[in-house]
């Protein structure tokens, strides 16, 4: 797809991506499918409780974003936020036993899908409210803009929190005050069954970002590389203290909203369409054209990368239980 | 009688009250085509079409606003908030513009509105998805607050706060959608507020809401077992909160427990037990007491998540250390 | 100035301003003002208690679209919404009554200068909460739609409003559900004490549309034909099922952003270019250019209007306080 | 002791603190150059900067949002509510991200942040500018919730609020912005939270919080000319609510009042008084007793105001009534 943006060329050049790069990024993508593919399994175990948000088909936006921030650069996300979070080198074990509502899972089995946190990685929380996280994410860009050590602040958010508040007054302030925030959208279509022509005047997220007099670019969310490039160069602004960029990431999700979600309100026309752009499969295809990859070598990573959540799940699920008699709420509510 | 589900009471309430009158309509995120997330609009937009059932954008201070702005101008809004936590964004409209309106009006505006908030914990939804939301409106003036705690409760409340000339915010509980119950389809529109009770027992009394009922109704089972003879009531509305029927059972029972899914601080609970050692000082033979949820957020993992839910063990034995 | 505009043009032609028209517009600011100098002189005595927000060097607004207005339109407005309530016909002796917290008060006392509301005048309510009263004029607008009348619903804001949550909401439903809702925003370059610049990314709130694409126009709102004009075009479109438009009326307070500010934070050079502006000046030179009015017979009016304020004033001052034993609450606070 | 003014205690506290401590920043609206539209921050601009003072755009979701990203990467943000009405706007992030941020983590996220709110009844600011927001966030835990009803509380709970790790909404009120008393600027840092003994008496023990604290002091001066000696205790904090002081004072005068400017139900006047009846049953010698807000919202007029304020002469009689 062709993409649209607005964004004035930043000072700063973009690094170019190496080959050890490229084969990480694709690593990177077909861990998270891994991760989430064995989740969905999991959930039919009945390992996972309650609802979970599945981001197979959006493996791009996670990957190709994550390659670009700094260790002390702050993330924020939302519920289906399990890319973000591992592409920020989260521990999939603690991932998996927090979803499995375990002890040893990153937020003590307390959290749980929707709210996969961990503040040491910069990873600074997953918000259930739509729109919820962008404040916070905003809070984060002052204190990056305080510290003064080119730190950024990325949120990220689908197209259906665009219709609510908490976006708006976010982005407003974040270009008022020339923030290092980066709002990547996932124009995924579709608020749970709602798709977007129902909710939204538009189709093109970009068009917000015009509202706000904010820089933005609207790549194909698919293209792993596109994403890098695009998030590289509006970080490369928000560390030079040009501000705030909206990003804006055309992709799809395979599967439903959450996992009692069937997705039939769907065009199948319009899921297969997606489906064959799936972004791992197009990423192997342009690797295997470079001769970065041949098909079996994308077959032994994806082994590779499938075992290695097995084995993390399978941890996670012999992990104990939290005790209630033992557990210290008062710790965990208060400091 | 027919035996449906709380999901169906609700749907089919919705469905008689539509099809009574045109000047209903309803508004929420996924409630067209998709029938809600919760499946309790299934049909609707069907039947009424999209001009009466509107899937709005994710906009809960638009569209909670928007159903102020029809009801003072002659429409009968309805407004479905998919998870009672989100009251949290529409907040200002509910406690600053629509319980108002009429009072700044000098009484000069109706605002017959309905906002149907779905909460609850039990079906590990964690910390932002499992409140019943009660407690965040509790004290503000201006709004009625009613919380069906079955099928039949669901069906006749929703149809009495969608013909009552007020706004009415019923908190449904999602951890009871699927439960079944006798519902009275077509019968008489009940009273919208005043507690109802479900079970004479001369020996204690309890007062529940929500979810909570059927565990008190539990309990009661687990105390006759022992010989005490609970009788339980159903809040049933929180605003106002009437306990008059329930001041003459602790007058004949000396003993009142209250069981919420909240927080002790700043629950109906307290209120009740106020009101009720105000109007029963001399009849009581133990201070009133109060089973609630733990003074922290809903936690995830299943054992902690059932661990602070009131148990009907748990609200039996509260029941025996007031006896 | 000039007028920005991304509007197409309605299918519906406006009606042209007679001369008998032009003579009614400049009266009604004259009413206006007249009624806010009144305003400012009882609290002055003590007569309005609390706080109130003036509207002079507004007037064109209120003025210009409330000709524009049908009687079953709806209005919603807020705290500075005195001069919508007059050019609605609200009656100045409830409206003084009512800032003077006394029985005869269109809300007999109970609501005050900040909720001035009348609903059988179709004005439907002024809301004291920034942005709190666009979502209920949507609502309005829905209620519009639906009666297939050609209503329209107007809903009048400030600068300041556009930055919070509740305005990108009702914008965005507005604009999906194609809603017959003019958004009406004063931009005096003020919200409280702060200039726009240190709270929105640009001055010409006119941008604020785009993120919706939504039908938009400015307008020198100091110039009340071209208000009218602007009003009238948005009008037509709305009852026409065209959608929303926003209109930006650039105008300026000339007092203080309540009655204890006395406005220092303003650059005096911009408040003498805006006082050379003040839009009755201008439209009464206009009408004396026209020949349809002169000097004497402007006095003439204004001294009328005033007088008429200044009774109804001391006819609301001689009016019965609410009496706390035998006011009915329970009637007013519940139908 | 200095004496000062309400507003310049708090004023003071900003101050000191943010002098003490460069990670401490404030945000809201038209407290840059213009000092708050109240003048809590007269000077603090010009002495801190702009990075350190930001005006905000009107958006509580947006710059209450922001303290919590702040807060749990370094730095220790207070956020200034103009109006405590205006919570309604922000109401989310407060109790759905503020009050959870640290318990979803798993105890593992420190959010030191402080939510200032100016409230109350009495300056005519009508239904939409003159409730004291007490309520709202009573029932959501994570929080902690104090009122200065003093200069010198003012000052010292504001400072020990900032100093916290954890997140603290005060409740400051407008009636008493130009109130002076006795301040003890420099002092050591008071204890957050717990309620405090502002007069002794052996008839009866009045509870109040906020504008009511100095009217409550003011009815135990018209009752001591009755011969009734009041025990009057200002709450301080309304989570943790902490009672322990006042259920010592209950054992010895028996009767119990507490007063408070909100609407009754919904209110901490029921859960002091249920706390207090479950632990002082036997000393109470009668039903505790409430004088609140009615419940409807606060009436423009001044004479509905006036009368819907509890007075003196109004607490003073509530007593009278009980002993
Ligand atoms: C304020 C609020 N309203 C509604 C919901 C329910 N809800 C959860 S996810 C969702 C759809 C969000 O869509 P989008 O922003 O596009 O993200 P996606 O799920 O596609 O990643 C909705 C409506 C919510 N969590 N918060
Ligand atoms: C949600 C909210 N935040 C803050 C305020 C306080 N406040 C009242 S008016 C105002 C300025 C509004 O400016 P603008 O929208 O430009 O309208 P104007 O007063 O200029 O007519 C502010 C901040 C409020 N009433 N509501
Ligand atoms: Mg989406
Ligand atoms: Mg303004």
């Amino acid at each position: 797809m062709k993409a649209k943006t607005t964004t004035r060329t930043a000072k700063t050049k973009v690094k170019p991506l190496t080959d050890k790069d490229r084969l990480a990024l694709f690593r990177m993508m077909v861990r998270i499918r891994e991760f989430e593919e064995e989740v969905q399994r999991s959930y039919l175990e009945g390992l996972v409780h309650g609802t979970t948000h599945l981001c197979q088909g959006q493996e791009a936006v996670a990957a190709g974003t994550g390659f670009v921030f700094r260790d002390d650069d702050y993330v924020g996300y939302t519920y289906r936020g399990h890319g973000h979070c591992l592409a920020r080198g989260m521990d999939e074990e603690g991932a998996f036993a927090e979803l499995f509502g375990r002890t040893t899972g990153v937020c003590g089995g307390v959290g749980g899908s929707m709210h996969l946190t961990d503040i040491d990685k910069g990873l600074i929380g997953a918000f259930g409210i739509v729109g919820g996280g962008l404040p916070v994410s905003v809070g984060a860009g002052v204190t990056a803009q305080m510290n003064g050590r080119g730190q950024l602040s990325a949120t990220f958010f689908g197209d259906g929190a665009t219709n609510i508040g908490a976006f708006h007054e976010a982005m407003n302030i974040a270009q008022v005050w020339k923030l290092p925030v980066l709002f990547i959208c996932e124009n995924n279509l579709y608020g749970e069954f709602t798709r977007i022509n129902h909710s939204t005047p538009y189709e093109d997220l970009i068009r917000r970002a015009e509202g706000y007099a904010m820089n933005a670019v609207q790549v194909d969310g698919n293209d792993v590389e596109a994403v890098y490039a695009a998030t590289a160069e509006a970080a490369a602004r928000a560390r030079a203290g040009e501000g705030p960029s909206f990003i804006e990431c055309m992709t799809y999700r395979h599967r439903g909203h959450s996992r009692t979600d069937p997705a039939k309100y769907r065009d199948p026309k319009e899921v297969e369409a997606w489906l064959a752009r799936d972004p791992l499969k197009l990423y192997e295809a342009a690797l295997i054209k470079r001769k970065l990859l041949t098909r079996e070598k994308a077959e032994a990573i994806i082994a590779e990368e499938r075992a290695r959540q097995r084995a993390a799940s399978e941890r996670a699920a012999a992990a104990p239980w939290p005790d209630t008699d033992t557990i210290d709420y008062a710790a965990l509510t208060f400091a | 009688m027919q035996e449906i589900t709380y999901r169906e009471a609700i749907l089919a309430a919705l469905q008689e009250e539509m099809r009574r009158d045109d000047k209903i309509l309803i508004m929420g995120e996924d409630i067209g085509p998709s029938g809600g997330p919760f499946k309790t609009c299934q049909g609707l937009y069907e039947e009424f079409g999209a001009a009466r059932v509107r899937d709005t954008p994710i906009a809960e201070t638009g569209f909670v606003g928007a159903a102020l702005g029809l009801a003072i101008t002659g429409y009968r809004p309805i407004a479905e908030i998919m998870f009672a936590d989100f009251l949290g964004v529409c907040f200002d409209q509910i406690v600053n513009s629509i319980a108002k309106h009429r009072f700044m009006s000098g009484g000069k505006v109706k605002a017959p509105l309905v906002i149907r908030a779905i909460g609850g914990a039990g079906l590990r939804f964690a910390a932002q998805h499992s409140q019943t939301g009660e407690s965040w409106l509790l004290s503000v003036p201006g709004l009625t607050i009613v919380c069906p705690s079955s099928p039949n409760e669901a069906y006749g409340m929703l149809r009495a706060a969608i013909r009552y000339d007020n706004p009415v915010v019923v908190f449904e509980h999602k951890a009871l959608l699927s439960t079944k119950g006798p519902v009275d389809i077509g019968g008489p529109i009940p009273p919208l507020t005043g507690p109802k009770m479900l079970r004479e027992g001369s020996d204690a009394t309890i007062v529940a809401s929500l979810a909570m009922v059927g565990r008190s109704l539990e309990a009661a089972e687990l105390l006759a077992k022992d010989g005490i003879e609970a009788e339980v009531f159903d809040i049933r509305s929180l605003r106002p909160m009437i306990t008059g029927p329930i001041v003459e059972s602790v007058k004949k029972t000396n003993i009142l427990l209250t069981v919420e899914e909240q927080a002790q601080v700043g629950g109906w609970g307290a209120e009740v037990a106020a009101q009720v050692t105000d109007a029963a000082f001399d009849y009581l033979d133990a201070p009133p007491g109060r089973v609630t949820l733990p003074d922290f957020p809903v936690p995830y993992s299943p054992p902690l998540e059932d661990s602070v839910i009131p148990s009907p063990e748990r609200i039996a034995a509260a029941v025996k250390a007031l006896v």
